[in-house]
């Protein structure tokens, strides 16, 4: 099972770097997929089946293809190379972070961690089904409004509204 | 009517008078004049009937009316009628209603008409009220209140001379004031009570209960309202005002209010403090005398000629009240007695002779389309009988020539100084010498010889209601000086307590001796004046043969420069200077300087705000290290 | 006698009174009209369309109108049925933050009384000079006097703490806008340092009052639950040096004067008659009817600060007063420097010197007000108020020369006029204090007014005149005002037992006497 | 070296870091958005991890679970809202740079 965590691992992080680092936000988008389709294989390895199918289906599926139809629709050209000066400062961030990262999760700092004591039930989906409709109902109705109020939201935003009232953009 | 109907009447008729005056008056002059008169007129009748037949010479304390109560703090309304408020209420009432008479020829045609005679009744109302107070409080309260009018009046004809005079003497008057009421508020605490009756059984049980500074701070009050040196210096300019108002104001009633106060308040004072008044009294006089000669307006010689008086009447006070605590028990009379008596009998009499003569000034003024220069007079006695006569009536009187009024009163003061202080003696008979010397001067060159002046050419005798006072207080001037229990006396037997025992009579040698000392120096004197200035001279001699003389008088040894020269220079710049002061350091440095401290941060806190998205996630990110920092302790072991 | 038959007919008078007090809630009524009444009339101008000047006019005449009269009535009824100085016409309302203590409570006590008599008085002068003047935008200008009104009625009615602050709050805040709107040059400079100072006064007086509340463990905001909880703890003095300080900044107690002078300076004359009159009375009344009763072991501790900034008042703004060279200007400080009176006679911690400095309080809003008015007026004939170009007014206007020189002598307490009693019992009360001495310069100051009050008027009405002045003597739309006010310091100054009776007897029960060693106050004088 | 917990939450945290690491480097706002969906999702593998590793008999853990599936209905909003908002911007600038957007300057 090891050696499957480090690819996943891997599949996960590259990606994520490639999205940092590359000046095409289409193959930026690109490498995103890649990215979240290993963090769905990382919890397929933790056995939470639901959530790593739904991690396919809505980051995969429909973010990510949000993303790209907006890089489309805005006709993004590559952007211009960042700053010497601000690439070197964001390479330290990045690497006092990662040290930081480590440190937390390898040195004992953050220790000691708990281990896998019980075995996961293989019907989660039902499970969650139960959950979501009795302990969390309300967030749950809270998150459907939610939904509609940002779906209201985005109708109101890509409408034109300055044109329709008669002004001006500025 | 009673007592206290009479004393009401007294009191509120000229209030009444006032408060009309102001809501119908001040258009409708005519009417204003009338309503002031006859105020005066009533408040004199019923002054002259409670004097002569209802009140019998008992004193009269009480009527009391709670004004005011706070805490500790009780002011009350109140009466207080014994001889000595009696005397003064009838030399009030009784010149103010003649002046009252006089005002209306002399300000005929005057466009502040009803202003004037609105003031001339709140006057009266104010001095009838220190008159009639029983306390201190009260007597605070009309002392600020004769001050006001006398500053409205003074200003009547809002020239900046004018302005200038009124406002010096208001505020002179204030800083006599602020010694009163610092006395005020000491007695009240130390006595319990300001109440003159309660205040003399408290004082008197207790000789040695009384500090020499609480009569000194008293004095104070005195030493402003009565122009004593060294704040007399507002009293020469006060003749800014209109002239019924000099003779009302400041030469019969309102600067006499100090000495009546003294009397008033003569068991407060210590011999120490006694000492004092009596030698700032003489120094006054000797001073005023000396001055007068450099003057050529006919109103500020006799300005200095009251100055001089009433440096007289303190020093009467003075010399008479150490006389009497020295010879108290052997002499019978009630301690205080002398002092009180010689100064209010010269008060009274100086009050009908110095009314005279500034009326009889008005008279002139008014004829000679006021020209107030003696020197450009000349001749007048022919073109104006009535005024001239009763003007040297006035000059004999005030010169001390025997059998006229100011005779009795000045010899009873000089007698009363030699008893006690010989140098004082000398002084006070020096300065009757130059009384006599400078009032001859005055009349001889601006009533005899020939007019100087076209104005003066053409000058005739005044309407009935400016001789008619003339006459009367001419009449006074002569027969004022027969005290009570004497033949002759006009006098009304119940004020016999002041102008009867407590005024020294002289017997004997001394009699003949005063005699002589007083007629010596009226003769010298005037002959004197005569003989140097001659009849109806055109320049002033002294100025012109003995210069260092005159400029020394013309010097007026530098009070008013001094006085100048401390405003303007110090405290006109003081207050320029804490002004600046205020504005730099508290409005400029502290205020400003907070907001421009505050505002440099803001600045600061301005520059990070690039708004640009991308530089504030580095802020974030430097304030995630931050806390990192310091959750692992790695910041925390730094510091 | 006529007296009699004045007695008697003052007899009747009072039983009426009496008779229509028994009638529940009518006065009450009253009250609560008077404060909210102006507020009603200013929405009612402020939503409502176009409107013929007449009635804008004689509708916020009717506004300014009835608190005067109302307050009037109530006096009368105090007078008549209350002589202990105690608290009457008690309304006491929810506001749903019960929990907290707070309730809408008005009502008026000997101290209050006179006061809020005195802001219906000023309000109504302020409201007629507002009416018969010629401002531009002149509905906005009353609407925002109106609001003013309210506030400054509310403050002095309010018993609830939180309320009276926030009757402050909605008086100082139209001030602010008006100086920005109407003010003169420079004015929003000045508006907005007024704002900033005052803003940050109200801002330590709220944390003092809070922590008042917090600290009495009365959990009330009510001014006669409150006088209950004596607070004598370590506590009581950082909050009375909040209060003081707070409320000093707001008086404009040196050295937090400088928003003073240039903001009543700037600010258009309605304006300033009311926030120097009525307004600026607000921390001296928390400071003697709240800080006083709560808090006196904080104000022993304060004493000697109060004492020597009050003497700052006094004497250093004396001077600054007699080096201006405006008359407003002038006007101004001489306010500041008269308000070191009123701090004085509370530094004096006695019935005497606190009453006092409620009479001086009283006198002082009247004259201050009558004197901005009239230098308004005579601004508005010469067109400046700079000394140098005035002079020789007197002529051409003698009735306004009569009315200054009176208004000039009541602020530098001549007899006659209601500041005198105020002046006079704070000094008798200040030579018993703690520090007798400082009578010596504070009575240095009646020299001091005087020199500048006459100056001012020797300025102005004597002499030559150095410009071409319109508009003649006063009207009589422009007397009525000024006569109301100095008909209503004349009436203080020949009846002040009209007030200070029940003054007394409130200032009495509200003084603690316990664990003050700081005067021998209220001693009577040795006998 | 066996697998556990520690190694899930690294993963997590260097994702957060990378998200990050974009979003200081990167000036394209469309870019800097993608990098924060990956910070949100390096957040959603911490809730997943703990909530296994966390799991005792019985009482198997749910909530972070159920909190993930909040995450992820949120994180789609916020794409929605936030790309709209981001077409609003290109109408007005034509431009996705964050440095062109700076109307909040002082």
């Amino acid at each position: 099972m090891d050696w499957l965590f480090y690819i996943f691992a891997t599949i996960t992080l590259v990606p994520a770097l490639l999205v940092a680092v590359s000046r095409n936000p289409v193959s930026a988008a690109m490498n995103m997929i890649v990215s979240l389709v290993g963090i769905a294989a990382l919890m397929v390895l933790l056995e939470t089946y639901f959530l790593a199918a739904l991690q396919v289906l809505v980051y995969a599926g429909a973010i990510v293809v949000l993303f790209l139809f907006i890089i489309m629709l805005l006709d993004a050209e590559k952007a211009p190379a960042p700053t010497k000066m601000r690439a070197i400062a964001s390479f330290v961030a990045l690497g006092l972070m990662g040290t930081g990262v480590y440190a937390f999760c390898f040195s004992g700092l953050g220790g000691p961690f708990a281990e896998i004591s019980v075995a996961a039930p293989m019907e989660d989906a039902k499970v969650f089904g139960i959950e979501l409709f009795t302990r969390y109902m309300l967030p749950f109705q809270v998150a459907g409004f939610m939904l509609l109020i940002a779906m209201v939201g985005v109708i109101v935003l890509s409408k034109d509204i300055t044109k329709e009232m008669g002004g001006t953009a500025r | 009517m009673s007592v206290p109907e009479l004393l009401i009447t007294i009191l509120l008729s000229p209030l009444a008078a006032a408060g009309l005056i102001w809501l119908f008056g001040r258009k409708n002059h005519n009417l204003a004049a009338g309503l002031s008169v006859l105020a005066a007129g009533v408040s004199m009748v019923c002054g002259l009937i409670l004097l002569y037949s209802v009140w019998d010479g008992t004193v009269v304390e009480g009527m009391r009316v709670e004004w005011l109560s706070l805490g500790a703090l009780q002011i009350s309304l109140g009466f207080l009628l014994n001889p000595v408020s009696a005397l003064m209420l009838g030399v009030v009432t009784f010149v103010g209603f003649w002046i009252h008479v006089f005002s209306l020829g002399y300000m005929q045609g005057d466009a502040g008409k009803g202003r004037f005679f609105g003031g001339l009744s709140i006057f009266m109302f104010s001095m009838l009220g220190i008159v009639l107070a029983d306390n201190l409080f009260m007597i605070f309260i009309f002392w600020e209140l004769v001050g006001f009018s006398s500053y409205m009046l003074i200003g009547h004809y809002l020239t900046e001379e004018a302005a200038a005079a009124s406002k010096k003497a208001f505020i002179v008057n204030r800083v006599g004031d602020f010694g009163l009421l610092l006395g005020i508020i000491y007695t009240y605490w130390n006595f319990g009570t300001t109440d003159f009756g309660a205040l003399e059984q408290a004082i008197g049980g207790h000789p040695g209960a009384v500090s020499t500074v609480v009569g000194l701070l008293l004095f104070c009050g005195v030493l402003g309202k009565s122009a004593q040196m060294p704040l007399h210096v507002w009293l020469p300019d006060a003749m800014a005002g209109p002239t019924p108002i000099s003779a009302l104001i400041h030469a019969a009633t309102m600067v006499a209010a100090g000495v009546f106060l003294l009397a008033r308040l003569a068991f407060v004072f210590t011999p120490e403090a006694l000492e004092v008044i009596a030698w700032v009294g003489t120094i006054t006089a000797v001073c005023a005398a000396i001055w007068a000669f450099a003057q050529r307006d006919i109103k500020k010689i006799l300005a200095y000629s009251t100055l001089s008086q009433l440096g007289y009447m303190v020093a009467a006070f003075g010399f008479g009240t150490l006389y009497a605590l020295d010879h108290g028990s052997s002499a019978g009379h009630t301690a205080a007695a002398f002092g009180v008596g010689a100064a209010m009998f010269h008060l009274t009499t100086h009050a009908f002779f110095k009314a005279l003569m500034f009326l009889g000034s008005g008279s002139v003024i008014h004829a000679c389309h006021h020209e107030q220069d003696i020197f450009k007079m000349g001749g007048l006695l022919k073109k104006m009988p009535i005024t001239g006569i009763t003007f040297g009536i006035g000059v004999l009187a005030i010169a001390g020539v025997p059998l006229l009024s100011g005779f009795y009163s000045k010899d009873a003061i000089l007698y009363l100084a030699r008893e006690t202080n010989t140098i004082a003696f000398y002084l006070l008979t020096f300065t009757a010498l130059l009384t006599a010397t400078y009032m001859g001067r005055l009349f001889f060159i601006a009533f005899w010889g020939k007019a100087k002046s076209e104005h003066a050419e053409h000058a005739h005798e005044s309407p009935m209601t400016m001789w008619l006072p003339l006459v009367v207080l001419a009449v006074l001037s002569i027969i004022g000086g027969y005290t009570v229990g004497g033949p002759f006396t006009i006098y009304p037997s119940s004020i016999l307590g002041v102008l009867g025992d407590s005024v020294p009579e002289l017997h004997g040698s001394d009699h003949t001796l005063f005699i002589i000392i007083s007629l010596v120096a009226a003769t010298i004197g005037l002959l004197g004046a005569y003989l140097f200035y001659g009849a109806g001279a055109t320049e002033d001699r002294l100025e012109q043969r003995m210069r260092p003389l005159w400029a020394l008088s013309k010097s007026r040894f530098y009070f008013d420069e001094i006085y100048g020269w401390y405003v303007a220079r110090i405290q006109d710049r003081v207050a320029d200077f804490i002004d600046f002061m205020d504005a730099f350091l508290i409005g400029g440095v502290a205020v400003r300087g907070s907001a421009g401290i505050t505002g440099l941060f803001g600045l600061l806190a301005r520059s990070f705000h690039t708004g640009n998205a991308g530089s504030y996630v580095w802020w974030f990110f430097i304030g995630l290290l931050t806390i990192w920092g310091f959750a692992s302790g790695f910041l925390t072991n730094l510091f | 006698m006529s007296s009699l038959a004045i007695l008697s007919f003052l007899d009747g008078l009072a039983n009426v009174l009496r008779s229509v007090d028994d009638i529940p809630l009518i006065n009450q009524g009253i009250l609560m009209l008077s404060v909210l009444l102006p507020l009603c009339v200013a929405v009612s101008l402020a939503t409502s369309g176009t409107l013929s000047d007449r009635v804008v006019r004689g509708w916020a005449c009717f506004g300014f109108l009835f608190p005067a009269l109302g307050a009037l009535w109530l006096w009368a009824t105090y007078q008549a049925t209350v002589s202990d100085g105690g608290y009457t016409f008690e309304l006491i309302s929810e506001t749903g933050l019960e929990a907290f203590g707070i309730y809408f409570a008005l009502g008026l006590n000997g101290i209050s009384m006179p006061l809020f008599l005195m802001a219906g008085i000023v309000g109504l002068a302020a409201g007629f000079y507002a009416i018969q003047s010629n401002v531009e935008r002149k509905r906005l200008y009353l609407i925002l006097l109106l609001i003013m009104q309210t506030g400054l009625m509310g403050l002095f009615a309010s018993v609830d703490v939180l309320f009276y602050y926030l009757f402050h709050e909605f008086a100082l805040i139209p001030t602010f806008v008006m100086i920005a709107i109407w003010g003169g040059q420079g004015r929003k400079r000045v508006a907005l340092e007024m704002t900033i100072y005052l803003t940050f006064g109200a801002m330590l007086t709220l944390v003092g009052l809070i922590a008042l509340y917090v600290t009495s463990g009365a959990s009330s905001f009510n001014m006669i639950s409150l006088r209950d909880a004596l607070i004598e703890t370590e506590a009581s003095k950082t909050i009375f040096g909040f209060l003081l300080i707070g409320f000093g900044v707001l008086v404009s107690l040196f050295p937090f004067h400088s928003w003073a002078p240039s903001g009543y300076a700037k600010a258009p004359a309605s304006a300033a008659m009311l926030h120097a009159g009525v307004l600026k009375k607000f921390g001296l009344y928390g400071l003697i009817q709240i800080a006083l009763p709560v808090l006196p072991t904080g104000f022993e501790t304060w004493a000697p600060v109060l004492l020597w900034l009050a003497l700052g008042n006094v004497i250093v703004i004396g001077f600054v007063t007699m080096g201006q060279r405006d008359l407003k200007m002038m006007l101004g400080n001489a306010s500041v420097m008269h308000m070191g009176y009123a701090f004085l006679g509370i530094y004096a911690y006695s019935t005497m010197g606190v009453g006092g400095a409620v009479l001086m309080m009283v006198a002082h809003g009247l004259s201050i007000a009558v004197l901005f008015l009239l230098a308004d007026a005579i601004s508005i004939r010469t067109g400046t108020t700079e000394f140098s170009e005035l002079g020789g007014l007197g002529k051409t206007a003698p009735v306004l020369m009569g009315f200054f020189v009176a208004a000039t002598m009541a602020s530098i307490g001549l007899p006659g006029f209601g500041n005198f009693w105020g002046e006079l019992s704070i000094f008798v009360a200040l030579y018993q204090g703690e520090a007798p001495w400082a009578v010596i310069p504070v009575l240095a100051g009646i020299v001091i007014s005087a020199v500048y009050g006459l100056r001012a008027v020797a300025k102005v009405f004597f002499g030559e005149s150095k410009l071409e002045y319109t508009g003649g003597d006063l009207t009589a739309k422009e007397k009525l005002p000024a006569v109301i006010l100095l008909f209503a310091l004349l009436a203080l100054g020949f009846w002040p037992r009209g007030i200070s009776d029940n003054l007394n007897a409130a200032v009495e029960a509200g003084l603690p006497q316990s664990g003050i060693t700081h005067a021998a106050n209220n001693a009577h004088p040795t006998e | 070296m066996n697998i556990g917990l520690s190694h899930f939450l690294f993963v997590s945290g260097m994702l957060f870091a990378i998200g990050f690491f974009g979003v200081l480097l990167r000036r394209n706002v469309l870019v800097i958005f993608m990098c924060l969906e990956l910070m949100l999702t390096a957040s959603i593998l911490g809730l997943v991890s703990f909530s296994r590793y966390n799991a005792t008999e019985g009482e198997f853990l749910w909530s972070g679970n159920v909190f993930v599936l909040f995450i992820i209905a949120i994180a789609a909003s916020e794409v929605a809202v936030g790309l709209a908002i981001m077409v609003a911007l290109w109408r007005r600038r034509q431009s996705v740079d964050v440095a062109n957007h700076a109307e909040l300057k002082n």
